[in-house]
Formats: structure tokens, C-alpha cells, sequence
């Protein structure tokens, strides 16, 4: 097997899923032609025809609206969002229809789409282009969200995801599209939706995160090694639905907890996953709840990313902080 | 605009359909008004939650759903009843929603009609979805949308044209232009002469229609859903009618209309002008009539009493839609929920 | 002084913001002629003109674009969306707008506007009519979020925001609009952006919340005070900016706490809540944070609201559980 | 189409202005290609983040914004940079934001030009909002918004476009129309023949000129603004022209489209018509273009400096323009970030 990037496992992951469902269409700004900006799509519509890779208008609640309409009838839509920071004008569609539809029509309709959305900062682009707002799609109830941050599960979780029966958001961590390789087999397979990945044993310390930011926590986990602190770290992969055991176990074991993301702070999902550590796993904690995320700001351009997005430095320091508590 | 029924009942044109199905499309027009009327005084008496009259709008609906093949995409709102029924959704499903619980959501396996849309505009472009879904998959298939001229304001209107334009899906776009949208007047809402006239923006015919002439909606849809059919692309139907009643049970439109306006338009009865022309060719009778109004106000009370019996209260209700199988959480809430009703008792 | 409801007390404040202020307009659906689908602009197109009080097309992003245009030159739109499930088509507008042009502009532009949006279940009314997203708004940098429960604040916190320099969203709880009564001063008076109040004092347990909740709420601590069990009640008014202050004090003093919401739970604000305490007073905790909220579900129709909305038993027995704990 | 200046400098209409004024139309037209070649240089040398040209524009850009009285509203696009300038973006801000930080954002306090719009969309909304509430103070300031034809597919377009018409605002939609959104060509983009008949959906004048003759440009521009400013209304103006580069130095054009279009282009020169027009009447040579080009390229460099200077690394910079005075939470994490740094140095 060949090792290669998040990005070529999307591309791979993608024929593969139009090879195996006729049903299956690519819909989005630029997905043809070019492939897409990050040429995620690149190749398809040469391989799979103009029908099944289509190039859209400017128009993302236009894509979604018309994704969802043919979802309804039987076809298995995969959207693409250009960057999150354009999946606003979706919103609509999303919360009162793809995720309703199911409920409102008592399962006769559904909506089996996929909304591929690339998110998060880190290579300094231009505003509304850096985004992380993955909790307003895990607020809203009837969708899963799905974040990898491996090629492995980058083509397995988009498998599975295409393969569900719901609506699921398919969050792609930008920074990590060429920056993470490993051998990710040819042939079609699932990683499941719905299952955290411990990535690595410890007792010291819960270091948990997703997406992007597996990159800083796990050069911060080597990095305390060396010091003798033995972090546990968990890559959700899902975050809904959340793999709650997972957390609780680890958190049970070590007693301590950092949650990182690069959303906002407030009302971000960190503070969800700190919240349910407080209700089931209380007493076992040692030390409070770290949450090492965003700011409460705009996401900077490229010269202030580095001050807004939660470094190596910040992780390893509010380990250290939890472990003086 | 088209017109090919006088409101007096004289031909002005050729009419589209022998007396036969003129005879069923008036019944469906006395169902519907019946149907509405009744639905009224439900309401009054409480066994249903806020209702939209269509009081006025009866040949729109009926023209346009008429023009439907059986398995068809219908994709309507709250005051498209009349139509939705036609298509084939079941009565007590249709009151469903309206006694305030969610069954009615489901409508038979046969029948390919959306739950009626509560938002404004969002649904337009579901339609398009639908029609060229069924293109790819080889079906003959077409999908109606319905909507009034309040909706044309939204992005999702603009959207659902341009892609239906670009991408020449067969959807017929059938916008009923009742006067209003609320208490916001059809001049206030844009600055566009005529709202068929929009379709030109998107490469697509559109035509005006006298939408209180049961034959001008029914020639003009008829019409649209054979282009749609043939592959030929989305076409635009404005309807001109009336709101005669209130925006709901919820509203006091004397608040921003004053009485008259509505009264111009019962001179415009969509049902009177087919009445006149059929008992004028000996097709209609004061007892049929009133057989029929009879027969539907029985089938409403039926369909009422089914539909509040529909109901089960129970925690399944609210969770077990969710997704095809319940996550976890879902799962611990249920039982969460459970468990505080045992308590109760 | 007269005792006035919530809806009346809006209603007067926003006289009052548009006697004050000569850039104050009002904008929105059905606003002018009917005031409002819950007439709380009653009146107001007689009093001030249709030039100040304008009805609009259907359309929210529009609604609230143009909203911001005219903030940006100067003028203080209050805006209003019918129901919150209906202002999703604006989140592009608010998030990407709204919400940064100080930013953007290094503060030469600003959008001091309001956007009034009723929300929150209880009315048995059709689907998309009993939103509870606020989370959403909290999480969107830029912006400040306030949720009134009684009339006093409704309309000192309604003059505040219209004073406000930066973007306000202000809830409305709908089920309250009629059924809360006191007395309210006809005078133009502020109750500022950002405290909270302890609506009751108590030494046994936190409980926390905000808008509509807040009538279980009252009516949960009046029931346990009979059982000797003392509550300390705390609105929070406003969730952004969140006074976390009073939130830490009270839970520092009790130990225990409960959320309550009724949004969905699932990254909600009952978390960003719970994540706070567990950061900042996790020490004093005698007993897990407790959230009491909407399930992770559609809000349900008339004939199931009883089912989904936090009822009085469940927060009394909530407080019970953390009593026992 | 409106043309009064043809691609082989013949005028087949009435030139709109003296030479005078061509001869500063030109002068700003130099001054702009030589800005957006010196820029797509920079950035190819690293010191400008993604940069999008327009290049092929010019004409559309200069005519249009000469339109203008200096403290209109301009609300304008990440393309728009010579439309900027001339209405009184300073050079350096607009390479701030290229340059990687924010300071760009903040035009002079009589320059009256909101950011470039990154959102697609979104901005035209604004500009109605903007030039409404000049009405309503009294000013007789007007908005002018440029977006691109691929723009008008957002829903946004139709609800700015509507409200526009609804209420009579002051406001001139500039379309570029360059043929392209990115990859999607614009006979993709919408099945209407042209942009500027869209206009009809919302009762306001359109139309369609070569947005590559400054003279028909400046012709259109100048009659819609003085509509606006005598409170006649809006009026939508197509610019026909091509984006001769690609969409940004991260686009490569190979992929979808042939040289062969670009070329054609190229015939059809916005600045080589006027300069021949000039040249026969004596009022072009070769040196003092060069001396234009020269100048603006020193005048590039000096901006480009500047703009990198104006960046200060400083926790303020992120936290301090949330709102006019931060909330306890940004300060909060404000110090949390500045002890951070401490502890690295
Ligand atoms: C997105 C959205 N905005 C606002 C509303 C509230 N609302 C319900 S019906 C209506 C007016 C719609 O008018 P029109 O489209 O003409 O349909 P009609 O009610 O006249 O049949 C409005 C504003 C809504 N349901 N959805
Ligand atoms: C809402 C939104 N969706 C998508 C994008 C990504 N995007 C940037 S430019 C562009 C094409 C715009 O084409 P056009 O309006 O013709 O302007 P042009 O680039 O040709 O000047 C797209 C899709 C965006 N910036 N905003
Ligand atoms: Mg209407
Ligand atoms: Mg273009």
C-alpha cells in the first residue's frame, strides 16, 4: 500500500464511493472542471462524466436545497461546501430541512446526503476562509458530524458517511490535507461513524481533540513523554454521535482532562465535552477542566494565526497546569 | 393575462377540457371550499390549531394539481390543501399537523407529496431537486411546486429558478399570487411588474394567468407540466387570485385591508363562473350540489376524528425519528424521559 | 406605576428608543400595519411613520443586510425576525457581517443595530415556531446575546441594547410575552448588557438559568423551599457578554448545580455553562453539574411539547438528584 | 450592447467627455494595469498572500468609479482594487490585507469605501442598507456595488436587487461581468441572455454595456448615479469584459478554459483603444506612458512597504476591535495569550 496525503484519500475515497452507488453525485462550486480548490474532486468528472460531478452556480443554500431534494429521491448526494465560512448561506436548508426531514415525514423521506465542508485555519488565507464552527452543526439535532484527521479515516469515515442513511457533515481539516501521509488501502472499506480513537495510551492526563488540531496535541504528547508525563490521547473523529464512553473511561483512568479545539471558546464543543466529563466523570477528576481553544475573536489572517490558534506551547502548558492542580 | 372563463361563465377562449372533466374539476372545487370552510369552524371550535384558509384560491390548486400525473412530485405549503389532497394525500393526515402532533407528516407510500412547507421560500428549491433526481434516474417524473407571491422575495426563490434554469429540470414553478403576503400587499413586495415576468431573469417562460379561472390554470399547467415532461425545462405560472379570508385563523386583516377588496373578489368566484357554465349546458343541479357539500363536510369529520386519534402520546414519538436507528444519546435522553413519567404516575 | 407584561413593556420601550433616538427605525415582516405577528410594534407606524416603522418583503438575510447597511451609516435598526426558525436564511449576514465589521474595519464601521427574535416553545404552534438556538448567536464572536424573563428587564435591557454600540441579539420569550406581570416605569430607563441577577438567594444549591425557563425555575424553587431546601436562582440575562462571576460566586457558596435550558443539550448553552463552573470552581463542587434542557431533538408539536420542554418536576427532581449525589 | 469607443478607437457614438477627462479616464487605467501586474509580480515573489487580478478590467473599474462624487458609498469586491483606489482607498491598505493582517480595514474617515467583500454575495445587500439611510438622513450621498456575474447567482443578489426596487433606493449595481466564477463560465452561471435583463424582476432599468469601452461605461455609470442621487431609483449595470488572468494566483485557468478566449480578449483591449483614440488627437506619446507606469510602480513599492510596517504583533491586534471596549472574556483571554507569549521569550 502507498502512503499518502488526507487529500488523496478523500479523492480515492470519493471515486470510490461513485463506483459503488450509482446514486451517488458530486454537487458543489468548482468541484468539476477543476476539481475543486483543494482539488479534493480532481480527476472525477473525467472519470464519472459531467452528470455525476457537477459544477453549480454560486449558490450554497441553492446546493443544499437541491442536494436534499434528491437525496429525497433516493440519489446519495456529496456536497461541497468551498470553505465553511461559505456554508452560512446553507444554514437554512440544513437546520429546518436536511436535518428535519426524516422526523417531519416519520421516516417515509430522507435525506442520505454528505456536506463535505473544509474547516479550520493555519494556512493563512483571506477572512471567512479559516472557520471552525463545528458546534453550531453539532447543535443542531438529525445531523452527524463527522472530523477526521488522518488519511485512514479521512476515506473511511467518508465511506461510511456517504453510506449512512442520515444527513452527515464531513468537516476536513484544511491545514491537514497534505501534512499527515500513512498507507490507506485502494479497496473500498468503512471506519466507523460514531467511535473515538484512543491514539495513544497514558495515565497522567485525557489529552482530547479532533480534526486540526490532533497535530499540536500529538507533538505535545511526544514532547511530555520526554518529561515522563503519560498522556491518554483521543481523536473523536465524531462528534455526534459522541463517543461518550470513550471519554468517561479515559478521564476514569487518568483524572484529569484537557479538551482542545481551534473554534471559539464560548459555547464551542469543547465546553460540550467538558460539560459531560463534569456530569458523569466528577469524581475522579483531580484538577479542572482545561479547555485550550480559540479565541472569542475573529479568526486572524496570516500574520496573527500563530497568536490565535492553540500551539504546541499552549497544549503541553495546560497539561502542565492540570497536573500542578 | 390568460383568461378563458369569464367571471360571468362565458367562454372567451376554447375551453381546455370536455364537460366530463369539467364536472370533476368543479367537484373538486366544492370539496375544497367545503373542505375549507369547515376546516374554519374546526377551528373555532378548538380542535384545531391555527388554520390558513384558501378561501378564493380554490381554482388554483385545483387546476394546477389536476394537471398531474398520480406520481408526481407536489411540493406545497400550509394553504395548498386542496392540491395536496387531489395528489393524493389523505385527508386525516392533512389535519394531522393541525391537531398538533406529527403523524401527519407521512403520507402513503404512493404517493410522492412533501409535507406541506412552514417556512417560506426554502422548499422552491427541494423541487428541483426532486425533478432532476428523477431525470437521472431515468424516470418520467415531474415535480410541481407551489407557492404564493410572498415567497418570490426570498434568496431561495432566486436560487430554485436559476438552477432549474440552468440545469433545464423539469419543475413547473406554480406561485399563487393571492394579494398578500400577511399584511404586506403584493405592490409592497416587489417593484416587478407582473411576477411571471420574473422568469425572464432565468431563461424560462412564464405566464400570467386569471387564477380564479379553473381552465386558464388548468391549460396553462397542463401545458408547463408537458415542457417539464419532454425535457424541455421549468416554466413559471403566476396565478393571479385572492386571499379572501384571513392569513390564519391567527390574523385580523382589518388591520391592514379594508372589506371591500375581498368583496370585489367574491365577484370573482372561482366556483360560481364553472357553476353558471355547467348548469348553462345542463350539468349541474342545486341537490348535487349540495350532495356533494354534504359528503365532504361527513369526510372532514371523519378524517378529524381519525386524526386526533392518530395520536399516541409517547417518548417513541419524539425520539424515534430521529435517525434511521437512535444514537446512544438519544437512547439515554428516551429512557431519562421515561423514567420521569413513571414517576408521575 | 402599572403592572404591564412583557409584551406591553417592549411595546413601551420601543416607543421609547424611538422618541430617543432619531436614528432608531424598526424593520421586519408585518411589523408596521399589523404590529407584529405578537403585536409588540402595536401601534407604533401610526405613532412614528411608516418611514420609521417599515414593513418588508419576506426575505431575512435581506432584512437583516440592509439592516446593517444603514447601521453602518449611522442609523439604529431594530430588526425584527418573526420566529427565531426563520431567521437562519440571516446567519450568513450575521456571522460574517454583523458580527465583524468593527473588526474588520479596525472600528471605523460598526453595525449598532438590534435583531428582536421571539423564541422558545409552549404555544403549541407549527413546526420552526419554537426555536431555542440561542446557543448558536453565543457562539458567534462579535456579537451580544440577551435573554429577559420579566418585563422590567425586557424593556431596560431593550434600550440598552438599542444604546448598545455593537450588535445585540435579544431574545424574546414567547411563551412569557402575556403571562408575566409587573410594574415598569414609563420612563426610559437602562438595565445594563451583561449581569445577571440573583433572582433569590439560597445555600443549597445553583440553579441557573435564563428567558422562558426561568417560570419553571421560580416555580421549582418555591416547591423545594417547602421542602427545606434552599435554592439560589440566578437569570443570567445575558449569555454574551456571560456574567461568570455571579455564576462562580453562587456555585463556590452552594457546591451544587443545575442548568436549565431548553435547547437541545447537546452543545447547547447549559454546557457552556457547566464547562465554566467545572474550569473555575471545580473544587467547591459537592455533586455533578446537572443539565436540565430540551432533548436532542425536533421541537415537537402541540400534543408533545409536554413531553420535550423542561417541566417543573424535571428540575425539582434534577435539584433532588444533586441533593443526593 | 452599449459601445461608443470600438476596440480600433473609432468612436460609433458620442464620446461621453472631453479629451481632458480621457485623457485622466486613461491615465487611471494605466496606473491600474500597472498596479495589478507589479502586484501579481509581488506576490509571485511571496511577499503578497493569494492575490486576485483584474486584468482586462480596467475600463470597467476607472468608467464606473469616475461616476462617483468622493464621498459616495462604494461597496466593492476582493477584485475591485483600482475602483478603490479611485475613490480614495489608499494603496498600502489595500495590499494590508495581501500582506497578511487586518489593518487594511480601515479606509481614511472621509474615504467612504467599506472593505473588499471576500464573501461572494453578501455585500450587495449592504450597499442598499447604506444608501437608504443617506436618504433618510438627508444626505444626498448615493451607493454604488460591483460584483461579478457569478455573484448574481446568490440569493442574496435577488434580495438586494428587490428591496432596492421595493423601496426606491438610491443604489447602482455595477456588474462585471468577466465570463467567469472561478471555473463555471457564465453561460453556466444562468440561463438568461444577459445579466442586465434581470433588472425586469424588479421593476428597475438595465442594462448591458462593453464593459471594455471606459467612454459606454462612464455613460451608463454617470446616468444611473444621477438617477440615484434624484431619487429615481436603482438601476443595474452589466459591463461586459473578461478576466484575462486567472481567478487568483492560485487558480490556474489551463484546467478550464483554452488561451485561445484570452486572446481574443486581448483584441478587445479596454486601455489600446483609448490610447489610439488619443494618439490622433495628440494626446498620448510613448514617454509619458512610460513615466505613468514607472511612477505607479514606485508608488506600489512605497505601498507595499508601508502596508508591511503597519503590522504590529500584539495580542490587541486580535482581541481589541471585538467590540468598542472588550468584554471581560476578551480580556480574560487576552491576558491568558500575553502571559503565554512571556513565557516564550
Ligand atoms: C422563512 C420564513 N419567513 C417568514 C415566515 C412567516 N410567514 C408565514 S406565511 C408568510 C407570508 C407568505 O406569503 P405568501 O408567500 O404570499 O403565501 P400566502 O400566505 O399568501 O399563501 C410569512 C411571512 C415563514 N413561515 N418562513
Ligand atoms: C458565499 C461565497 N461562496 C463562495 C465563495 C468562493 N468564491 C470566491 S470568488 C468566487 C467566484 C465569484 O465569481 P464572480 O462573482 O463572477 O466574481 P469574479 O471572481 O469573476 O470577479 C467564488 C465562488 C465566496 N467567496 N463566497
Ligand atoms: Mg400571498
Ligand atoms: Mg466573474
Amino acid at each position: 500500500m502507498a502512503e499518502i496525503t488526507i487529500a488523496q484519500a478523500l479523492n480515492a475515497g470519493l471515486g470510490n464511493c461513485l463506483d459503488e452507488w450509482d446514486e451517488a453525485i458530486i454537487m458543489g462550486e468548482d468541484v468539476g472542471r477543476t476539481g475543486g480548490v483543494f482539488r479534493i474532486t480532481d480527476g472525477l468528472r473525467e472519470r464519472f462524466g459531467a452528470d455525476r460531478v457537477i459544477d453549480t452556480p454560486v449558490a450554497e443554500s441553492g446546493i443544499v436545497g437541491v442536494g436534499f431534494g434528491m437525496a429525497v429521491a433516493g440519489m446519495r448526494p456529496i456536497l461541497e461546501m468551498q470553505f465553511m465560512g461559505f456554508s452560512y448561506p446553507a444554514f437554512d436548508q440544513v437546520i429546518n430541512h436536511v436535518a428535519r426531514i426524516r422526523h417531519r415525514s416519520r421516516h417515509r423521506f430522507t435525506a442520505p446526503l454528505v456536506i463535505r465542508i473544509p474547516y479550520g485555519g493555519g494556512i493563512g488565507a483571506a477572512e471567512h476562509h479559516s472557520e471552525s464552527a463545528e458546534a453550531i452543526y453539532a447543535h443542531t439535532p438529525g445531523l452527524k458530524v463527522v472530523v477526521p484527521s488522518r488519511p485512514h479515516d479521512a476515506k473511511g469515515l467518508l465511506l461510511s458517511a456517504v453510506e449512512d442513511p442520515d444527513p452527515v457533515i464531513f468537516l476536513e481539516p484544511i491545514r491537514l490535507y497534505r501534512s499527515v501521509k500513512e498507507e490507506v488501502s485502494e479497496e473500498s472499506f468503512r471506519v466507523p461513524i460514531g467511535s473515538a480513537a484512543v491514539e495513544r495510551e497514558g495515565s497522567d492526563v485525557s489529552l482530547i481533540s479532533y480534526g486540526a488540531m490532533m497535530r499540536e496535541c500529538r507533538l505535545a504528547a511526544e514532547q511530555l513523554e520526554g518529561e515522563g508525563v503519560s498522556v491518554e490521547l483521543i481523536d473523536l473523529r465524531t462528534l455526534v454521535p459522541l463517543d461518550s464512553a470513550t471519554i468517561i473511561e479515559s478521564v476514569e483512568k487518568t483524572g484529569r482532562a484537557v479538551v482542545v479545539t481551534e473554534s471559539p471558546r464560548t459555547a464551542g464543543f469543547a465546553s460540550e465535552v467538558a460539560a459531560l466529563i463534569s456530569e458523569r466523570a466528577l469524581y475522579s477528576l483531580q484538577a479542572p477542566i482545561k479547555r485550550v481553544t480559540g479565541w472569542d475573536t475573529v479568526f486572524p489572517l496570516k500574520r496573527g494565526e500563530s497568536l490565535y490558534l492553540p500551539s504546541v506551547r499552549r497544549v503541553v502548558s495546560a497539561i502542565r497546569g492540570t497536573l500542578e492542580d | 393575462m390568460r383568461q378563458i372563463l369569464t367571471p360571468s361563465g362565458d367562454l372567451s377562449g376554447e375551453a381546455p377540457v370536455d364537460l366530463e372533466m369539467t364536472v370533476r374539476l368543479y367537484r373538486a372545487m366544492v370539496f375544497a371550499r367545503a373542505y375549507d370552510r369547515k376546516s374554519m369552524s374546526l377551528q373555532r371550535q378548538g380542535r384545531l390549531a391555527t388554520y390558513a384558509p384558501f378561501e378564493g384560491q380554490e381554482a388554483a390548486q385545483v387546476g394546477a394539481a389536476a394537471s398531474l400525473e398520480p406520481d408526481d412530485w407536489l411540493v406545497a405549503t400550509y394553504r395548498d390543501a386542496a392540491a395536496m389532497w387531489m395528489q393524493g394525500y389523505p385527508l386525516e393526515l392533512l389535519f394531522a399537523g393541525r391537531t398538533g402532533h406529527e403523524a401527519g407528516g407521512r403520507p402513503p407510500d404512493h404517493v410522492n407529496v412533501l409535507p406541506p412547507s412552514i417556512t417560506v421560500g426554502g422548499h422552491m428549491v427541494h423541487a428541483v431537486g426532486l425533478a432532476w433526481a428523477e431525470r437521472m434516474r431515468g424516470s418520467a417524473r415531474i415535480a410541481m411546486t407551489m407557492f404564493g407571491d410572498g415567497a418570490t422575495s426570498e434568496g431561495d426563490f432566486h436560487e430554485a429558478m436559476n438552477f432549474a434554469g440552468v440545469f433545464g429540470v423539469g419543475v413547473v414553478f406554480f406561485c399563487q399570487n393571492n394579494g398578500w403576503a400577511i399584511s404586506l400587499p403584493r405592490s409592497e413586495q416587489t417593484a416587478s411588474e407582473t411576477i411571471a415576468e420574473k422568469a425572464i431573469a432565468y431563461g424560462m417562460p412564464g405566464v400570467q394567468v386569471d387564477g380564479n379561472d379553473v381552465f386558464a390554470v388548468y391549460e396553462a399547467a397542463t401545458a408547463a407540466v408537458a415542457r417539464a415532461r419532454n425535457g424541455e425545462g421549468p416554466t413559471l405560472i403566476e396565478a393571479v387570485t385572492y386571499r379572501v379570508g384571513p392569513h390564519t385563523t391567527a390574523d385580523d386583516p382589518g388591520r391592514y385591508r379594508n372589506s371591500d377588496d375581498s368583496a370585489d373578489w367574491t365577484k370573482r368566484d372561482p366556483l360560481e363562473r364553472v357553476r353558471i357554465y355547467l348548469s348553462e349546458h345542463d350539468r349541474w343541479n342545486e341537490e348535487w350540489q349540495s350532495q356533494v357539500e354534504e359528503r365532504t363536510v361527513e369526510q372532514v369529520e371523519q378524517a378529524i376524528a381519525l386524526a386526533e386519534s392518530l395520536y399516541q402520546p409517547d417518548p417513541s414519538h419524539i425520539f424515534d425519528s430521529m435517525f434511521e436507528s437512535p444514537t446512544e444519546v438519544l437512547e439515554e435522553q428516551k429512557a431519562e424521559l421515561e423514567a420521569l413519567l413513571e414517576d408521575d404516575l
